[in-house]
């Protein structure tokens, strides 16, 4: 079984990424977004790279804010960003 | 009365305020945030996430009326580049109570700043461009209203 | 930059505060007091001690001023019968501080329910009259700034 | 020696004195907003009856917050009013 998700990027992650968003195909065993950026760094120096502090990063399901442990579950949309800065 | 409104063009503060307080609640309390300048900044770019922005602000100004009984809140937040001395946002409750109307706003503004998906990024006159980093005195202003 | 007004007419709030704004602070606060209706009440008759008001309005705002590092000030306070829904008073200020601005514009009106000499009568539709006692509360917030 | 002080009354002090302002000639031995008001409770039992509760009275000298305590020393004018209500 294999899923996917769409990830979306923001501020110096898009930058750095040089993409403001792709879609993502993850094997079975991915549950969380920790397990899902796990992945992603394996497949892949750049997200090695951008993601390696994960302390900085701060992360969207489906447009709520949720942590690293939230489950994927049916999410379409994933989205990754730096600490927000508006108002 | 919940009014969200997230664009690019300049707003009218206050005709908004006007017409938050022709509901006449009795009090109320606004904030207008603008682009100081600081000597070297020309502009800052705001992005934000299309998807998810007015959702949060709705969220936000849906807990400040369950929580202060409000009669109305209107947000307004601009994207894209914003020049020196130009108006970011405004947020604007109307309530029975000047206390309620104004803590109310206050916190609005509090969570603008740390649940809201808006990345601010500085352009200086001479060119150079960085991210806004968030700041610890914004993420504890915005956790005490849980205190 | 104080600006205080005491005066019968009606004033644009809107149009106040922007001008404050056009200061460019970056921070712009501010509450609008209305005559809140309960069913009961027709308008409020707003005495007040004129030798002494402007003085008194003033005083409050160079304080403001001087704890907060103010751009600018603007106070109005309304006099003579005031009906349901008309505006009483404006407190505005601009800051370089989204909280300095807001906790300003709060003390603001917490020392004009306490400090400044207006007292308020209450106009019943049955047309009994009463005059407004002081409230524990506003005594307290305004206390409360002495912590 | 005689003094002499302008004093205005507001409020539901005003209404129940039934006067805006009066000129207030006192005698030596009155220093004090206290003195003046016993002073005065001893001319009209108006006074006593409108100055009967000093705790729900307030005054001012020349236009300035001040105690029952504070002196009237060379001050032209005395405000008597309830709390106020403003804002």
């Amino acid at each position: 079984m294999t899923c996917q998700i769409n990830i979306v990027y923001f501020s110096w992650v898009k930058e750095r990424l040089g993409r403001d968003q792709e879609l993502i195909v993850y094997p079975a065993g991915v549950e969380t977004i920790d397990d899902l950026v796990g992945h992603l760094k394996g497949t892949d120096s750049i997200y090695q790279h951008v993601f390696s502090d994960l302390k900085k990063l701060r992360f969207a399901l489906d447009q709520d804010f949720v942590g690293l442990e939230a489950p994927l579950g049916n999410s379409e949309e994933l989205a990754i960003f730096p600490p927000v800065t508006g108002g | 009365m919940i009014k969200i409104l997230v664009r690019g063009d300049d707003f009218d503060a206050g005709a908004e305020i006007t017409n938050l307080s022709a509901l006449g609640g009795g009090a109320v309390a606004s904030f207008i945030g603008q682009v100081r300048g600081d000597g070297e900044l020309e502009a800052l770019e705001l992005e934000h996430y299309p998807a998810m922005t007015e959702k949060a602000l709705r969220k936000i100004a849906e807990k400040a009326d369950e929580q202060w009984a409000l009669h109305g809140v209107t947000i307004i937040h601009r994207i894209g580049r914003l020049k020196v001395g130009e108006q970011i946002v405004l947020a604007c409750t109307c309530s029975d109570h000047r206390q309620a109307a104004i803590e109310s706003c206050s916190f609005i503004m509090d969570q603008l700043k740390t649940v809201a998906p808006f990345w601010k990024k500085e352009i200086k006159k001479d060119g150079s461009e960085s991210w806004v980093e968030e700041r610890q005195s914004d993420i504890d202003a915005a956790k005490s209203w849980n205190d």
